[in-house]
């Protein structure tokens, strides 16, 4: 893969939003891998959270966009919990999440999660679930 | 009325050719009490100066003012001028009316360069009339210097003060001079044997006639300044008297008890009579004495019935002596960060995750596995060593934000060590930047990249965990993007290296700076990097911040440098630009002293003929003084003064405006 | 130690499907002598603290939950981590961020301050009544059984905003299993995320995760898992089976709230504990222990 | 005793006077600079050199407001690289309680600027002069305190 980078997409404003939603300042992330050595779901993402931060520093953010990282996220904050920088690729995460779930798309619908789950799962997990998947 | 004289120099056309030199002369000579103007083209050539002299004989001047260039080019020449003229130098005032008149207002019709050069040279004037004569502060100077700590950069200081014929106390408060050095095995970028290249300096420092060593010391008070410093130190009690002690170490044999050893790292025990290592110097055991039976319990004794020279007492007690040196470098060193503050690397749970201090003891031929590269818990030899760097440095979060410069260096020797010692052995690296700028350091690391087999993955841990009797190392590999996890059987931890506990405290007691980290403050980290903002304060290594075995060594010599130029004169001569305490106005708000950027104002008990104390007052130390006038503006009673330039003189050129 | 009386929110979960954390908490408290009294108005907390700053409304919930303990008390318990996290952390915005508790009162209609002290059930245990004093109450002691303490994310995680024990080795957990007279071992997951509310969509990944945490304790093992958290609890039983599938090495273990075993040990009826509600049996090894 | 010849340019016009109080070790040494690359700037300020900026007493910049001033520039080392360490530190933290002080005695805080030129920073201490000069120009005299220094005179 050839990445074309341009001004434009170093002073990406799209970035520059997704850190403001987050909190986060992406160019703290010096890229030393803490967050994907430690993820517990890195190894299913199509793009591990180091990864993801370089991108966005590189401006690409559609890319990120179109991996299923953020779905997997489970919000554990071991990146968070150990970035040297004290950066939360989570909080970022949750910050592209909250793009496409505020414009009133879902990842999961409630029709698609199985019935004997919903009976017998804790309430905490479904409520969650929907604040996380739930458009 | 004073009797002034005002010298207009035209410095060739520099001067004359935008300003009226002539006219400024003139206009100055209307002035009350100026008795003599002139103008002239080379006031600083020797015709020029005998004029001056001349000028202020004939006219029995009490002031001169000489308008000319920036008082920073000939303000020295000119007050020698005049003092030639037995006028006291600070009876000369120099306008500068070149560089910041005639140079810079590029009027050839001469009328703004002038009008300013009338201005400032008035202004100088009435500033000169309130001048009173001062004398340079003289300062007498003991040749004798202390240098604390005695690591590598403290040896080697301590061993070229003594060289350029001067004596040196090295005040070291472990038992043995040696530092940190002392653990090492073999040395970046050349690979020495540690021991050897530092044990010859260590005798040198114990056998040279020049070198005083209290070892098992500390320094306790430090008063004075410049030239004249008064230092406590502490002697704590060895429970063994250092004069007749042969060093047979029959004491040692015979001591039934053994504790972990602080020198080894808890890598094996010594007993409770002990040097911390064989080469010790002086090679004379103390006493642990929180750990003696003897000591805490009136039992055993058994050291005290085998020394031959009798030199064991158990009552002895601390000694605090005073020395008088007229200046102290400072070397204390550094030490590592405690690995137990990164819970995930898991360092005090998994026996065999260590420091890379303790991989210095295993690959030391003196260290408790004669240099065979064995693994804490189970004593085998480790066939797959993971070594992790930058832990606790570059890491705002949990430790530092600083790089500690040396581990990238130290890590790839380890897996040199490791490579030569283990055969068929594997060492992972896991690094974020490799830091090898310096001499042959960059193809040091490549070495062991190239030659020695060293995997070096680009990444951080993220955690270390046992599993089924391995070490599982879970990290990334950020150069193909990917979580891995390496089966281990040791880690070592690269950890941060730290200021020493207690640094701070130092630091108020020598009256230093340092920064967040609590390492010492240079002067200036580029142009005066071995000197402190306290006169007569010095510092080498790393107690300033990280750096290898080459840099505190240099740093030992230059601050030994700094030491022998201070001594090469038997008083120093300073300029009388310091401040006084009107003592009669002063109400001890103490508001001074706290500005003060140098502790140079004490208090003073003014006491009376019972030798009661009545009242306290801000007393300045000429000594320590740096004529700042911080202490002028922050005093609300107006009763502290900058000699030079007291309000009475600024004033009067502000008024003169 | 006079009667304690603490304000105790169970939260959605605990009032249903992990009814049996919630009665053998109160029971044991009972026991000890302290009571936990519920809240008498309470709200769903959330179940998520947003990790976005920006989200504000999602704070309303638990807000109200802490504003409505602060009438009830300074100090407000809850058992479940997730609770505990989402009402701690929430806790800590309006105590520290005036502009965002101003927005907060505004929405919840109240004035709250962040003044409440959130303590997990563990926290009451180990400062306020003590652990020692906990042992002393023991009257079936869980000898022999080598228990896994999971901790899972939420109790721990983040540091600066829980700080219940240090984030990478804790030992509040394995303290008070210890005063149960229970054996404690160190495994390499417990510190470690069980898959969380992927539960709902993914359940690759959750067997994944948590059959990690229960091999790694059994491996180091552990005999009984015992969890603080109606979520973990759920998604180890239901993973349990599907490790055991693909791991022949595999034995199954209980998985208990750590409130269960608590009753066990002191002393309370074992028909009362709700063992029957968990999916796992820990009776054949009460059993095996002689403990019943 | 006052004695300001007063001058005007040579276009003619009002011509602002400007006291600037500068330490000896960065910003004295960055106007030498200046001077010593011929480089051209308003003539209209006067220096007092002062060992540091800290020696800087309020009633300093006061008085020379009172000497008919119309505005007045202090200037030493850069924040950090003080030749006294802390001195600057000091007289910034001075200035706080002290900009009070100056509004107070009805002084327009417009006429009073604060810099840093450290040695090197000839340029920087040309374009500031300018600056200074043309700001406190377009401002006019300062006139409130005209007049004060010749009745003071008359009194004592
Ligand atoms: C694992 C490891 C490997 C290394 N390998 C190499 C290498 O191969 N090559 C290399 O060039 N560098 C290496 N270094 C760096 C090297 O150790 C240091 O550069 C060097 O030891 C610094 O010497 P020093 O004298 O400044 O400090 P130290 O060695 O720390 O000496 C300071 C001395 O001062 C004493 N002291 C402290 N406080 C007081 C006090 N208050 N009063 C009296 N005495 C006091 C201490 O007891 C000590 O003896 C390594 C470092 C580490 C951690
Ligand atoms: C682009 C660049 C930027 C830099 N920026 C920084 C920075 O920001 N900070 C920093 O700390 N360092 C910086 N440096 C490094 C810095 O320039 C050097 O560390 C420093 O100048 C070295 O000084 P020196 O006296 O050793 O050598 P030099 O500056 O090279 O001086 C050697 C002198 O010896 C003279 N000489 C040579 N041979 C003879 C001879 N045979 N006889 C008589 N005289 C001789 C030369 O003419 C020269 O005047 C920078 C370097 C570069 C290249
Ligand atoms: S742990 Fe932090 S600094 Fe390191 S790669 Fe991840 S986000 Fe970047
Ligand atoms: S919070 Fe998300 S990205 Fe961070 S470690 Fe946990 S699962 Fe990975
Ligand atoms: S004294 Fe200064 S101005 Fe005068 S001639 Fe010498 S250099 Fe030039
Ligand atoms: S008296 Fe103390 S030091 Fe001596 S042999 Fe006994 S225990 Fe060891
Ligand atoms: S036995 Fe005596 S002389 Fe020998 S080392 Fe011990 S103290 Fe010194
Ligand atoms: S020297 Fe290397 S290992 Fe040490 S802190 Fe710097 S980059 Fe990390
Ligand atoms: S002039 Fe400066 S150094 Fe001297 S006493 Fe005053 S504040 Fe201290
Ligand atoms: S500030 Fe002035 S009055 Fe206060 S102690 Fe110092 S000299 Fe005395």
């Amino acid at each position: 893969m050839k990445i074309r980078i341009a001004n434009d997409d170093i002073q990406s404003l799209e970035v520059r939003r997704l850190e403001r939603v987050s909190g986060e300042d992406v160019k703290r992330c010096y890229q030393c891998g803490n967050c994907s050595g430690g993820c517990p779901v890195s190894y299913a993402m199509e793009i591990p959270p180091t990864k993801v931060m370089r991108f966005l520093q590189l401006g690409n953010i559609e890319d990120v966009r179109k991996a299923n990282t953020m779905w997997l996220c489970v919000g554990c904050l071991q990146c968070y919990s150990r970035c040297p920088q004290g950066v939360s690729v989570a909080a970022i995460l949750e910050g592209l999440r909250q793009e496409v779930l505020r414009k009133g798309a879902s990842k999961t619908e409630v029709r698609d999660v199985p019935f004997p789950f919903l009976k017998k799962a804790p309430q905490q997990a479904i409520v969650c679930g929907f604040r996380k998947f739930v458009g | 009325m004073p009797r002034i004289g005002v010298f207009v120099c035209q410095c060739g056309n520099n001067i004359a050719a935008t300003v009226d030199t002539k006219k400024v002369a003139e206009e100055m000579g209307k002035l009350p009490g100026v008795v003599y103007t002139c103008d002239y083209k080379f006031m600083c050539s020797s015709p020029g100066q005998e004029m001056l002299r001349q000028a202020i004989k004939e006219n029995k001047l009490d002031g001169i003012i000489v308008s000319a260039c920036s008082p920073h080019m000939h303000e020295k020449t000119f007050r020698k001028a005049a003092e030639g003229a037995g006028l006291n130098p600070y009876q000369c005032e120099i306008t500068n009316i070149r560089e910041q008149c005639s140079w810079v207002h590029h009027d050839k019709t001469k009328a703004a360069g002038t009008v300013k050069s009338i201005d400032l040279t008035r202004m100088t004037i009435q500033r000169l009339k309130k001048n009173q004569p001062l004398k340079k502060i003289k300062i007498p100077v003991k040749k004798k210097a202390m240098v604390i700590g005695g690591g590598i950069a403290g040896i080697q200081a301590a061993l070229d003060i003594a060289e350029g014929g001067r004596e040196v106390i090295l005040v070291e408060k472990e038992p043995s001079i040696g530092g940190n050095m002392a653990r090492l095995s073999e040395t970046f970028p050349t690979m020495d044997c540690s021991q050897c290249i530092l044990t010859p300096k260590m005798v040198e420092a114990e056998l040279n006639e020049n070198i005083t060593l209290y070892t098992y010391s500390e320094v306790e008070k430090v008063d004075g300044y410049i030239g004249n410093f008064t230092v406590t130190v502490r002697r704590k009690s060895k429970y063994v008297d250092e004069e007749r002690c042969t060093g047979c170490g029959e004491c040692i044999e015979k001591c039934p008890f053994k504790v972990d050893s602080q020198f080894e790292l808890g890598l094996n025990k010594r007993k409770v009579i002990y040097t911390p290592f064989p080469q010790s110097v002086p090679n004379v055991p103390v006493i642990d004495a929180p750990n003696c039976t003897k000591i805490q319990k009136d039992k055993c004794g058994a050291c005290a019935i085998v020394c031959g020279p009798k030199c064991i007492d158990f009552k002895m007690e601390d000694k605090l002596v005073t020395e008088e040196v007229g200046a102290i470098v400072v070397a204390t060193g550094y030490q590592n960060m405690p690995n137990e503050r990164f819970g995930e690397y898991g360092y005090g749970r998994i026996k065999d995750v260590i420091s890379g201090m303790q991989f210095e003891r295993l690959a030391s031929s003196s260290g408790p596995t004669g240099g065979e590269i064995r693994r804490p818990s189970d004593g085998k030899i480790p066939q797959s060593v993971v070594f992790i760097q930058c832990v606790g440095s570059r890491d705002e979060k949990k430790g530092v934000s600083y790089c500690s410069k040396i581990c990238c260096m130290y890590t790839a020797k380890h897996t040199k060590l490791y490579s030569h010692k283990v055969h068929g052995g594997q060492s992972y690296v896991f690094y974020m930047d490799i830091r090898s700028g310096g001499k042959r350091y960059e193809e040091f690391v490549r070495g062991a990249i190239e030659h020695e087999g060293a995997m070096y993955l680009r990444g951080r841990v993220s955690r270390v965990y046992e599993k089924n009797g391995k070490i599982m190392v879970q990290g990334a590999d950020t150069l193909s993007g990917n979580q891995v996890e390496i089966e281990a059987d040791m880690v070592v931890l690269a950890t941060a290296v730290v200021s020493r506990d207690g640094a701070d405290t130092l630091a108020q007691r020598l009256g230093i700076g340092y920064d967040k980290y609590k390492f010492y403050n240079e002067y200036h980290p580029k142009l005066k990097p071995v000197e402190t903002v306290t006169a007569g304060i010095y510092l080498a290594g790393t107690c300033m911040g990280p750096m290898d075995i080459p840099e505190s060594v240099a740093q030992g010599s230059a601050a030994a440098s700094k030491v022998l130029a201070l001594f090469s004169a038997d008083e120093m001569a300073r300029e009388p630009i310091t401040s006084v305490v009107n003592r009669t106005t002063c109400n001890a708000c103490w508001d001074c002293v706290t500005a003060c950027p140098y502790t140079a104002i004490e208090r003073e008990a003014i006491k009376d003929r019972q030798g009661n104390v009545v009242r306290w007052v801000a007393k300045v130390n000429d000594g320590v003084c740096q004529g700042c006038g911080v202490c002028v503006a922050a005093c609300r009673s107006k009763s502290i003064d900058l000699k030079g330039y007291t309000d009475e003189q600024v004033f009067a050129a502000i008024n003169a405006f | 130690m006079e009667h304690m009386k603490i304000p105790y929110y169970p939260g959605c979960t605990l009032n249903t499907v992990a009814k049996q954390f919630d009665t053998s908490a109160r029971e044991a408290a009972s026991i000890i002598g302290f009571e936990m009294k519920e809240l008498s108005q309470w709200n769903c907390c959330g179940a998520t603290f947003p990790l976005t700053p920006d989200n504000v409304i999602g704070l309303t919930a638990p807000a109200k939950v802490l504003s409505s303990a602060r009438k009830e008390g300074d100090t407000l318990t809850t058992l479940c981590s997730v609770c505990y996290n989402v009402l701690k952390r929430t806790n800590k915005v309006i105590r520290d961020n005036k502009e965002k508790r101003n927005v907060i009162n505004g929405f919840i209609e109240e004035e709250y301050d962040g003044s409440v002290n959130i303590l997990h059930y563990l926290e009451v245990l180990r400062d306020k009544v003590g652990f020692d004093k906990v042992k002393g109450a023991v009257k079936r002691p869980l000898k022999g059984i080598k228990a896994a303490t999971y901790y899972g994310c939420m109790l721990l995680r983040p540091f600066e905003d829980i700080g219940i024990d240090k984030a990478e080795s804790p030992t509040i957990f394995e303290d008070l299993l210890r005063a149960l007279g229970a054996e404690p071992v160190e495994f390499a997951n417990k510190i470690e995320c069980c898959g969380a509310h992927l539960a709902m969509n993914n359940e690759e990944v959750v067997t994944n995760l948590s059959g990690k945490v229960m091999t790694s304790a059994v491996d180091a093992g552990a005999e009984l898992i015992v969890t603080t958290c109606p979520l973990c609890q759920f998604n180890l039983e239901k993973s349990q089976p599907r490790v055991a599938e693909s791991d022949t090495g595999y034995t199954p273990v209980p998985v208990v709230y750590f409130t269960q075993a608590l009753g066990l040990a002191l002393g309370q009826d074992i028909e009362t504990l709700g063992f029957e509600k968990n999916s796992s049996d820990i009776m054949p090894l009460l059993k095996k222990k002689g403990i019943a | 005793m006052s004695g300001h010849t007063e001058h005007s340019a040579p276009t003619g016009g009002y011509e602002p006077k400007i006291m600037a109080f500068v330490c000896n070790w960065c910003t004295y040494a960055g106007a030498d600079l200046a001077g010593t690359s011929r480089m051209e700037y308003r003539p209209n300020v006067r220096i007092i050199k002062l060992p540091c900026t800290g020696r800087i007493d309020p009633l300093f910049i006061i008085k020379a407001f009172e000497n008919g001033a119309d505005g007045v520039l202090v200037s030493g080392c850069h924040p950090g690289d003080c030749h006294y360490t802390t001195g600057n530190y000091h007289a910034r933290r001075r200035w706080i309680g002290f900009k009070h002080l100056m509004e107070f005695a009805g002084i327009d805080m417009r006429r009073l600027h604060f810099s840093w030129v450290s040695a090197s920073e000839a340029i920087k201490w040309v374009d500031l002069i300018n600056k200074v000069t043309d700001e406190i120009k377009a401002l006019g005299p300062f006139m409130e305190y005209k007049g004060l220094k010749a009745t003071e005179a008359e009194q004592g």
